[in-house]
């Protein structure tokens, strides 16, 4: 079985591995693309792979941007947080990946709290589809034009976002925990 | 009852014997073709990224083993190498090379499951005996290093609990002898077996731009034909030291899945060997205290290390702030942890990239206007592990 | 005639063993009805939507097709026990009746049966 | 030639044996016990290395796993059974026809484990009764074994008349099981 075949058909020259914590060149001159259209809200090397905040409004054409012209062509993840300070936000994170160039670039935007909405990536990667369903189950951030926005892993009953902060992670039917005990 | 409706809507799960697992699938058929499926997950959604919110983070190894229990040591190590990326630790080659030798046990070990269970599948219960036999001396390996068979909590931050004994170096060399046999063996079993051959050639074929496209990694995405590997793309540990082949299949269909696989195990075993053979001596854990836990009997007696172990325990250690992503390459595929510190003594958010949640949504284009029998060997070719897909 | 009576004894024995066991444990063995109980079995979740719907007929007859010739084995156990007493005749005899099955089969395909999804109807 | 079972107590004569029907009944209930296996997590794959050659499982009289509650004597739970699932388990195990004996295979079956979250059900007690509880995470292959054994303790002790008992039957109710 051959090696490297898909790799030789996308690229001329097998690529170097990345150095550890350091963004490869390519990464670098993408972002620093990005940033001469798009005005980007902060930009950081995450140990070894820059990390970028878009305004929300623009979070779609980046990624279509990157996905169409820098042939980002896999979204590896794409998850949700909850910050609390400074003030609380909703932030989703996407994972792109681009295979040949190993690179890898974390697009994230931040969403307020009281009306988390977000276009939906699904028209561009169809593994978008579970990954938004997922942030929406766990945030209850609401992706625009997401073909089925249902939860996926909770009961559909469930009415809280679990992941939020705040939310209690312990189960409330227990009545067998003392807390005298567990020394709460 | 309508009489004008031609499909017939089947339920395949949560509790069908062919899904190793609880999803459910309702799948609509005419006649045997299935025209379209849908599947439901989260049936033991065990919440764990919540859970990894308030665990310490020593304490996250072991919910890491439960994620795909079927190769927990390479959880751990991938969850290891991630704060000891944040932490910046620097691991001796020993280090690497015992990891790598667990590491590559452990892909072996799943695959035997995942491909035994094919064979199962397909009707052939004996190919599943033959290996299953040669799992437990796996088992075996691991109790040797770690004291536990399956959710093997396996491993410390910046190292191992302690060193590999000569019982254990004895047992894996005793294995390395062995399980060639058992696995040719096995192979001449299945390889050319013409039973196996018409039911898996050109079953659930997915293209190489659309595994691409739904984010496959893995095995899965190898049989397509793309050699993305994170041991080669990112190297991580000492995997740069060795030489190994990435096995490329070429249809995408269950056969090149099991194919892959059964050439990954061969790739593995080599790759034990090599690691096994240059294995260099020296400490078995780094020089971190505050995150290894001191041994038992010095925090009895050495002042040092009382205040060590208080201190990891009770979570009083500076952690960097920062966000990482590191991946290893999991025995089906990517597994990433995306890491949000906020100094804390647990992590701010913890996410799991969950190779399996993402196959599992290719499914419906996998098995559509396949007959109801192919669904069951692709979903068990896919390697689905319940509890890594629903976290 | 009084050969046949440990013959008659072994069918009292053998229905009578069946008979009492099945019933007996119709009888004594605990039963629950439900309506839960009662329901299909469909993998854990309540059932929806109709199994007696219409489908196509061939699937009918090829299970059919398949209980008979499968039945069919059954008439090789005794020749097959046997083969050495039975000899060269034994072999032509059950040759023919292959012979019979195979034009039997052949004749089956010829009229596609086995083809559940061809365009056209079988004759 | 060995016995595979021991007689139970009984009368022995000439050319005869007598014992209690209940005692018949139960050593034949107790070796032939056909499993339901409801695997969900990682005590699953426990359960196939006890399946498998090594502990070779269908020693116990429990060569056929059923995978439908109908033809099933035991329902083996053995897994995490998130809050989702509760439902289904219940389902299944109604659906089991009586006698019916439930084993809880491992921490999460039997607490909800190292998951007390908000999406785990703490114990599978909490909706359907149990027999046996398997403790580990996940138990070795031979504490699911001795699990089993101890099942077929209860099951040659159980009277015939057990199941249609009052007590029984109010046991049922508590899980809200007509």
């Amino acid at each position: 079985m051959n090696m490297w075949g898909y790799y030789n058909n996308m690229v001329s020259s097998k690529p170097a591995p990345p150095v550890m914590n350091q963004p490869t060149p390519f990464s670098t001159q993408v972002v620093s693309h990005l940033a001469s259209h798009y005005s980007l809200l902060n930009q950081e090397n995450q140990y070894g792979s820059w990390a970028i905040q878009v305004s929300p409004s623009d979070y779609f054409s980046v990624v279509s941007d990157l996905k169409s012209r820098h042939q980002f062509t896999m979204l590896t993840d794409l998850c949700g947080v909850h910050y609390v300070e400074p003030e609380p936000v909703l932030a989703v994170v996407a994972h792109l990946h681009h295979l040949p160039e190993r690179s890898r670039l974390f697009v994230s935007v931040h969403l307020p709290i009281d009306n988390p909405s977000i276009d939906s990536l699904v028209s561009l990667y169809d593994a978008a589809n579970w990954m938004e369903r997922e942030t929406y189950d766990f945030f209850g951030i609401i992706f625009k034009g997401h073909p089925h926005l249902v939860r996926i892993l909770n009961e559909d009953s469930m009415t809280v976002f679990p992941l939020r902060k705040g939310f209690p992670l312990e189960d409330s039917t227990r009545d067998d925990k003392d807390d005298r005990m567990f020394g709460r | 009852m309508t009489p004008d409706k031609k499909t017939v809507t089947v339920n395949l799960g949560p509790t069908h014997p062919a899904t190793h697992g609880v999803f459910q699938n309702i799948i609509e058929l005419d006649g045997e073709r299935i025209v379209e499926a849908e599947s439901t997950v989260g049936y033991i959604h065990r919440a764990f990224e919540k859970l990894s919110e308030h665990r310490p983070f020593y304490q996250i190894t072991p919910i890491t083993d439960r994620l795909n229990y079927c190769s927990s040591p390479i959880n751990n190590i991938g969850w290891h190498l991630t704060v000891e990326r944040l932490l910046g630790v620097q691991t001796n080659r020993r280090i690497d090379y015992m990891r790598i030798i667990i590491m590559e046990l452990a892909r072996i070990a799943d695959h035997i499951v995942c491909n035994g269970i094919l064979g199962v599948d397909s009707g052939a219960f004996s190919g599943f005996l033959y290996v299953f036999q040669q799992r437990e001396s796996i088992y075996e390996i691991y109790e040797e290093i770690c004291g536990s068979r399956l959710t093997t909590n396996i491993g410390r931050i910046g190292g191992f609990e302690r060193d590999f004994s000569d019982v254990a170096i004895a047992k894996l060399r005793h294995f390395l002898e062995e399980f060639p046999k058992v696995l040719s063996e096995f192979e001449a079993l299945f390889d050319r077996n013409r039973i196996f051959m018409d039911r898996t050639i050109g079953v659930g074929a997915l293209s190489a731009e659309r595994a691409l496209a739904y984010g496959f990694t893995g095995p899965n995405l190898r049989a397509t034909g793309v050699d993305y590997d994170c041991r080669v793309a990112e190297p991580y540990s000492s995997y740069t030291d060795f030489e190994f082949d990435i096995p490329i299949g070429q249809n995408g269909d269950t056969y090149d899945r099991y194919l892959v696989r059964n050439q990954e195990m061969w790739q593995s075993l080599s790759l034990i060997r090599q690691a096994l053979d240059a294995l260099p001596s020296d400490d078995y854990h780094v020089h971190v205290p505050e995150f290894y836990l001191p041994p038992k009997a010095q925090v009895a007696t050495v002042m040092e290390a009382l205040i060590y172990h208080f201190k990891v325990v009770m979570g009083e250690i500076p952690v960097p702030k920062g966000t990482v992503y590191s991946a290893v390459e999991g025995a089906n595929g990517e597994l990433g942890y995306y890491l949000i510190s906020d100094g804390g003594r647990s992590p701010y958010r913890l996410h799991f990239r969950r190779p399996c949640f993402i196959y599992y949504q290719a499914f419906p284009e996998m098995v559509k206007g396949a007959l109801l029998s192919d669904a069951v060997m692709t979903m068990s070719s896919l390697n689905l592990i319940a509890g890594e897909l629903d976290a | 005639m009084m050969n046949y009576v440990a013959l008659l004894m072994l069918l009292i024995v053998v229905v009578g063993f069946v008979g009492v066991t099945l019933l007996g444990s119709h009888r004594i063995g605990p039963k629950r009805h439900s309506a839960i109980k009662d329901a299909v079995f469909e993998c854990g979740i309540e059932s929806k939507d109709n199994a007696r719907v219409r489908f196509s007929y061939k699937y009918f007859l090829v299970a059919i097709l398949f209980v008979l010739f499968d039945v069919e084995i059954i008439f090789f156990y005794p020749w097959a026990l046997n083969v050495e007493t039975l000899g060269v005749s034994g072999l032509i005899k059950v040759g023919m009746f292959v012979s019979v099955v195979l034009v039997a089969l052949l004749y089956l395909m010829d009229n596609r049966v086995f083809e559940l999804e061809s365009s056209e109807e079988p004759a | 030639m060995t016995n595979l079972v021991d007689p139970p107590e009984g009368v022995t004569g000439q050319g005869f044996y007598l014992t209690s029907l209940e005692k018949a009944v139960a050593l034949a209930r107790k070796n032939s016990i056909w499993p339901l296996p409801f695997a969900t997590s990682c005590c699953g794959i426990e359960f196939m290395a006890t399946m498998g050659s090594h502990y070779d499982f269908a020693r116990f009289g429990s060569e056929r796993p059923s995978f439908s509650p109908r033809q099933a004597d035991l329902l083996m739970v053995m897994g995490t059974i998130a809050k989702k699932l509760g439902p289904i388990l219940k389902q299944v195990y109604i659906q089991m026809a009586e006698p019916r004996w439930v084993i809880a295979v491992g921490a999460c079956a039997s607490s909800g484990g190292i998951f007390d979250t908000y999406s785990v059900l703490q114990g599978i007690d909490k909706v359907i009764p149990v027999d046996v509880y398997v403790p580990g995470c996940p138990p070795r292959p031979e504490q699911i074994i001795d699990g089993l054994m101890n099942i077929q303790d209860l099951v040659a002790n159980e009277s015939l008349r057990r199941r249609h008992s009052d007590e029984y039957v109010g046991l049922l109710q508590q899980y809200g099981i007509e």
